[in-house]
């Protein structure tokens, strides 16, 4: 069995990182996420697999590096919080619209504005409708552990390169900066010059070699024709997502009356809620998103013929419920608890308002 | 078991590693553990506090609204911590520089005089080991040698030769706690 | 001309840093055995016959904790 | 003499400026810049312009400068300040506007940002407090950090070729035609601490004057992440960075 | 009455900014836009009304501009469009955390990244979720013509200081280039400073007088106590501002059993699709939501009880549906019609699809 | 001798550069990014990389240079040329890379990405046309117009207490510690046009030799957006710009 | 009354300034308009062209699909809008550099040679302004008072000495436009 | 040694700029009265036996359109 080690979630991006083969890594600090980079820097994987990790001038820089690196078929990423996060929506819609492959970390911090840093959800919108401009959509995966921050940054460039297309892990500063327990899996090595050519030579910029006209990776198009074409063709991929990259987590739901849903720390934290309900008698379940876009609308709704009523848990104003309610469409009542600011709720907290909302 | 624990006191008091090797020891133990930090004040100075889970079966929300421990050393994690305790639950402090000591009469109160100690015995870095020896004599959660275990994970190679000293000053701790009536 | 200076010490906003220790020319301060209620050890004349009230320490105190005084004599 | 003598209001030679507010620093024991707002606040207090000046705060450890100095205050997202301060002072051009940065905020993420508003000339007074590390998020590397210095992301020290050269912003902006005073103090000793008092004191003079940016780069020791006592900072700031960014005006016209 | 001007859409934002007191535009040139700012040049405001007009370095840089301006209480704006709007997600998110007033233009083009300049609506859901990090919320017009442009200029100032919040007027490519007859409103004049003080002096940085502390703009709070009742005001004020200024515009909805929502040239598209539909005897209706956040969720919800089928029509793949289909929880069909990447659809088009997803 | 005994394939002197493509660029008539793109075509070919080059293309006219050029291009947003163009070096130590920018791009929004990876010495080549104008957007002011020059948000003349001053971008790069070459050239006679060309390829050739950074300027016309025709552009550029933008190396090491 | 018309031609020629002088006479007789341009490529050269359309009532699509008038001034226009103009609407272009002339029977066709005859007439400038003569002889939609009135509000002041030289060629336009049978 | 060349000028890429125009040292160049069908005048060699075939035109068209030959004579 694999070695078990205590890691922060920040850590165990940076470990996953270099074990799963990445190639780049362009960040800027930013509380409570900076232990990745520096994690990367102490472990010099330079020197080991040849990973790049560079500290860039800002997060503008850091997504655009990110833009350069994917272009060249290589495993690129970057990590940062919520402010960091918003100076990358025009380069993060730029990456969706040259279809390049990219993994982004958002630890996510209270807002709005410099806000706090404590950990909150506040960033769901921003992640999940898109924070940059034009109709783009990215792969939100949301960990809810340690292990699963070092396990998505595996599956998160495994998605990137599927679709060509940025992938986001959206966690908190409870996840980001606690520690747990994790397993270390088998390394996966980095692809070679030779092999990257091979796989993605056809589209990637890596030297044109006779045999073909330049590869061009751009977003634009000025004809309104050509750019509806590619609209088009984004959103047919986007469809392919839904259909079949959706992932989530159903928790004690066989028998449910009522459900909770909540997506990573928030999940965690209704865990202790779901204990407390059932000792009450309750039957309650809980069904945690794992993948934020696509978001588990079917899963939701398969379940609503044995449901009374819905609470989506978030630690933010109110985000994830609106995709609750649009996969609801009216069926049963969603309700809706949150903290917001960097203030966490504990599982009683979140129990009393549940009883409170379904008068239990 | 499941034991719920929080460490609080001045930056630079070595909470946050008391907490990890803590941790760590739950680890040797094939126990399930998380260990969340109060983390870092984008800022200088001040509080700082951990909260370490370390139980048999999988930890739902790594945040405690009570613990069955708490872990006091300076004024303000007095203030802020004492009604967090369970009832029926402990509560350790080191008496230098409270001046409000506890109140709480449901909860089973210890005293240990770590940074006094630490400083007689020359060994004030390893301050906080004296208050994990007085909280391991306290609630024999972990064995001793895992915890000796976990201390070794939990310190980067070029520290090694410092674990004897360590050791004793846990050892140290375990004697000199004491249960304040 | 001389004069002869005294300073009086913020106790619990001293931070300890003994910027101030090593800035005054006469060896009037020393940081105390003693801390206050944030824990850091504050600074004192140790030698208050020294002091010139010259105001060096005043002038790097990063936290603004000294007062200066100063008579000719 | 007896010290109660010498302790009297009539002797008194000096107190803290009544610009600073009662609230104690967050910053670390020794911090520069703790001293920084000391002398800005006098230097406002001395002009009078307590009620026409207006500070940019930037992202970084004087974040909270506007909890201390007793004015108006902004504060800025991460090196945006002189965007801010450009449009406060272009609207109000008879305030004295005050940007204050930290050498992340000005000299990484803020570079098109300051550049530009010294280029424009503004007439603003810019403190740039130089301690060649990101104080506030715990000691990563800055565009000022010496070749071969620790620090979080360096943790084996700068080297060139994999994290760049360290940056002498100071001497590119004097080189902007809008600049009119741009200088290089230290606050470690009473000597620099008066010093770089005046180079504020000048700054607002010239703003007065609409004489274009004045630029006054303090380099400063953050012992907190640089690891030292406060006193050893001082003097390895004293021994290694002054070599590389030397004291003194570079441009004063 | 007033003279009737024939002007762009961007150039009437240029005028009525100067005549409805503005003191400062910051801006920087961007396609279907760049005639915002070279109106103002061309008009020279300054020599006038006193108004300040700067071409700064970037869009980052002109939404922090607009921070500083209005810190101190002056009525400021920039425009840009769509990729320049993503540079400004952080400093959104700032204002509407310091709760400062400023008007922002965004007048849409393809997307997504560099994408197209033809006209848009891809920017709903970056304008109305909120492209900046955090729980916040703007104010969102969507004028409709060229007048609607020049009179939401002044409108989008009035809520914004009524609101302490930044307001957006969304707009697009086809609406900013279009010219159309314009009458100029009766002059605002600029606030002295004195008048600022007076109104504004209690939070405004306007230099700090004796009598009362140094005023402080900021959107930091590091402890989540205090954050997070920051947060609950916001809420707060958005939830007034839902209260009482949500505007819509209804078209022949009295008789109506199937209902159009589109907002801006959308909207204006549409009513040459009424008239079709009209003219085949289908009792269509057509609700044009003139604010998008506060969205008029209410004002549909009253149509629904007549309605057999409700379709949003929008340039984009479907943004302001979700927001629709949030109102009507399920009550009747929500249908959806759109294009992207900068191509238009006509009124006939529109009746096409409608037609079809009604089987009329 | 009749013409066409001349025009045979063994008198073949000069022809367009295989590197370069068939299709139509969409740039007004004489405009310089058409003689920057062939020369850069012409270096590639010239020295035999045309499978190893990389090029990043910006916002502005060269946006589209990828339809001309015939290498892999990247096309980059507004003024990040040179985040894009580091990651790629960086990961492809090898290949060669250059980014081609404008003068909004590089000197206006892209000022902090630029300074930057010129710091950090990447060893790659960055064209810079200066066109003291945003060419792309229709004719606005750019931080390299010149004072009195009249522009789209310019109309009565850029004025330096309005608009601030034209930036000479490239003797600041050229202070960087991290570039090894920076020049500035134009491409308006027979003459400049060979020298630029070999500006270029030392550029080239110091990127294989990893030297760090290497900048060319070309001083460029936009007669489209100055408003006069392509000859009366090329003498106003001689009479106007280069006084200002005096050409030649301004550092090579 | 309501006049749905495109022009179009290569960018330089004039296109957008006819449509807008056009507009502006609609909005003299108390007629809405809007004018909506192919807008600016961020591109060079190439084609330009704009839909104006005036009406007596408010107008809801700025956009068109079909048009009563199509004004055409080079050859891919003529591609383009040809098949865009309504049964019985007017086409109406420049042979100057067209080399495949209009084929549709269902509509009406004109031309009108005002490159040429601009440039003989030394008045190369007033070229758009020819066109437009030739399209208010064919559709008298508007006064042609209120055409100089619409000319003088879209030219800026400084331009104004130049409006008898436009008002010559509108004439010249009227006088020279030609049906194609 | 003495040359004469020839260029080749591809019409319908000719923008008609002028600049090879300006920059021939033996005034061989200059632009047809017609129009090319984008609508350019184009270049070509009104005075074709002044061509040295020096390559100066073709080096300074932004266009590539212009091919040169040379022969020693
Ligand atoms: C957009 C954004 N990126 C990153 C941060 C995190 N951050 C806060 S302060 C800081 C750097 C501070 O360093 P410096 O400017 O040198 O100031 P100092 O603390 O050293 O005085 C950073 C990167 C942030 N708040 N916002
Ligand atoms: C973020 C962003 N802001 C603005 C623009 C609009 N824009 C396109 S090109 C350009 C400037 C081009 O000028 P320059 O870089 O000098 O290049 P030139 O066209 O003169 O060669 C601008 C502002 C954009 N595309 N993206
Ligand atoms: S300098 Fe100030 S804070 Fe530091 S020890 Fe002296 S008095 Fe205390
Ligand atoms: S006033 Fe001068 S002499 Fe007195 S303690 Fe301060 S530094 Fe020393
Ligand atoms: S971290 Fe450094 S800069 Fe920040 S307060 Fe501490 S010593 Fe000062
Ligand atoms: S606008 Fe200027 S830079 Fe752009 S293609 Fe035309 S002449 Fe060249
Ligand atoms: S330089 Fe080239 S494009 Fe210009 S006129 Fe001569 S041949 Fe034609
Ligand atoms: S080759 Fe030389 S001489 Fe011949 S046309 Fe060209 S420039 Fe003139
Ligand atoms: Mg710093
Ligand atoms: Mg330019």
């Amino acid at each position: 069995m694999a070695e078990k080690l205590l890691k922060k979630g920040n850590e165990a991006i940076a470990l996953a990182a270099i074990r799963y083969g990445a190639d780049g890594y362009f960040g800027y600090p930013i509380t409570p996420q900076s232990e990745v980079m520096e994690t990367l820097m102490e472990e010099m994987p330079w020197e080991t697999t040849g990973m790049v990790v560079l500290q860039a001038e800002s997060e503008t820089s850091s997504i655009n590096m990110l833009y350069g690196g994917a272009c060249c078929g290589k495993k690129v990423m970057t990590s940062s919080s919520s402010p960091g996060i918003s100076l990358m929506c025009e380069g993060m819609s730029y990456m969706a619209g040259a279809e390049l492959p990219c993994l982004v970390v958002d630890v996510i911090r209270g807002g709005p504005g410099l806000g706090t840093i404590q950990p909150a959800q506040g960033d769901y919108f921003q992640a999940v409708k898109g924070g940059g401009h034009g109709d783009y959509k990215i792969i939100v995966l949301a960990p809810a552990s340690v292990q699963e921050m070092y396990d998505f940054v595996g599956l998160g460039f495994d998605l990137a390169f599927k679709y060509r297309n940025p992938v986001m892990i959206l966690s908190d500063g409870a996840i980001g900066q606690m520690m747990e327990k994790v397993e270390l899996r088998e390394p996966v090595r980095r692809l070679t010059n030779q092999e990257i050519a091979e796989k993605y030579g056809h589209w990637a910029t890596l030297g044109k070699p006779a045999s073909r006209n330049g590869n061009i990776i751009s977003s634009l198009s000025l004809a309104a024709s050509e750019m509806e074409a590619i609209n088009l063709r984004l959103q047919a991929k986007y469809q392919k997502m839904r259909e079949n990259e959706v992932r989530f987590e159903k928790n004690m739901c066989e028998d449910a009356e009522y459900m909770l849903v909540a997506f990573g720390s928030s999940a965690r934290i209704c865990e202790g809620t779901l204990e407390k309900a059932r000792s009450k008698g309750i039957r309650m379940g809980l069904l945690r998103p794992i993948t934020l876009f696509p978001f588990p609308e079917k899963a939701i709704q398969e379940m609503l013929s044995q449901l009374k009523g819905i609470m989506s848990v978030e630690l933010n104003a109110g985000q994830m419920v609106e995709d609750v309610r649009l996969a609801v469409n009216g069926a049963v009542p969603v309700e809706f608890y949150g903290r917001m600011g960097g203030s966490l709720f504990s599982p009683e907290e979140v129990f009393e308002a549940f009883a409170k909302k379904f008068n239990l | 078991m499941k034991e719920e624990l929080i460490i609080a006191g001045f930056g630079g008091q070595g909470v946050l590693s008391m907490g990890k090797i803590l941790a760590y020891s739950g680890i040797m133990e094939d126990k399930e553990v998380t260990w969340m930090p109060s983390y870092g004040p984008e800022m200088r100075g001040g509080t700082a506090n951990v909260t370490v889970i370390i139980s048999d079966k999988r930890i739902s929300s790594p945040i405690l609204q009570w613990c069955d421990t708490a872990i006091v050393l300076n004024q303000q994690s007095m203030d802020k911590f004492e009604p967090m305790v369970k009832k029926g639950g402990l509560l350790l402090y080191d008496p230098n520089g409270i001046s409000r000591h506890p109140v709480r009469k449901d909860i089973k109160v210890c005293s240990i005089a770590a940074a006094d100690l630490s400083n007689r015995m020359e060994m004030s870095k390893a301050f906080n080991m004296v208050v994990l020896g007085a909280y391991l004599k306290m609630k024999p959660i972990l064995q001793k040698d895992n915890v000796i275990k976990g201390l070794k994970k939990s310190l980067p190679e070029r520290y090694h030769d410092l674990i004897p000293m360590n050791e004793k000053a846990i050892e140290l701790g375990m004697k000199e706690v004491k249960e304040v009536i | 001309m001389a004069f002869k200076g005294a300073i009086v010490v913020d106790i619990e906003k001293c931070k300890g840093c003994s910027v101030c220790v090593v800035n005054c020319p006469t060896q009037t301060i020393a940081l105390a055995k003693k801390v206050n209620s944030k824990g850091y050890p504050y600074s004192y004349m140790e030698n208050p016959d020294n002091c010139t009230g010259c105001g060096n320490c005043a002038t790097v105190c990063p936290d603004s904790v000294i007062t200066v005084y100063r008579v000719k004599i | 003499m007896d010290i109660k003598d010498i302790i009297k209001p009539e002797n008194l030679v000096y107190s803290k400026s009544k610009v600073l507010t009662d609230t104690v620093m967050h910053y670390c024991p020794g911090c520069s810049h703790g001293v920084v707002h000391k002398i800005l606040a006098e230097v406002i207090e001395e002009m009078g312009i307590q009620d026409k000046t207006i500070g940019v705060s930037p992202v970084g450890c004087a974040v909270f400068a506007y909890k201390y100095i007793n004015i108006d205050w902004q504060q800025a997202a991460h090196g945006r300040a002189p965007a801010l301060a450009t449009a406060t002072k272009r609207l109000y051009p008879d305030k004295y506007v005050v940007a204050y940065q930290g050498d992340g905020d000005l000299a990484s993420i803020g570079t098109a940002e300051i550049m530009h508003a010294c280029n424009r000339g503004e007439n603003i007074v810019v403190i740039f407090i130089n301690n060649a590390i990101y104080g506030m998020t715990g000691g990563q590397m800055a565009p000022t950090t010496l070749l071969g210095m620790k620090t979080a992301t360096t943790p084996y020290g700068r080297r060139a070729d994999l994290n760049g050269y360290p940056l002498k912003i100071t001497e590119l902006i004097a080189q902007l035609e809008g600049t009119c005073y741009v200088t290089r103090q230290s606050v470690q000793n009473p000597g620099s601490v008066r010093k770089a008092k005046k180079a504020i004191r000048k700054a607002f003079e010239n703003s007065a004057l609409k004489k274009g940016t004045s630029f006054v780069e303090i380099v400063s020791a953050c012992n907190s992440n640089w690891k030292m006592t406060p006193v050893q900072a001082n003097k390895w700031m004293e021994e290694n960075m002054f070599p590389f960014y030397p004291l003194g005006d570079i441009k004063d016209r």
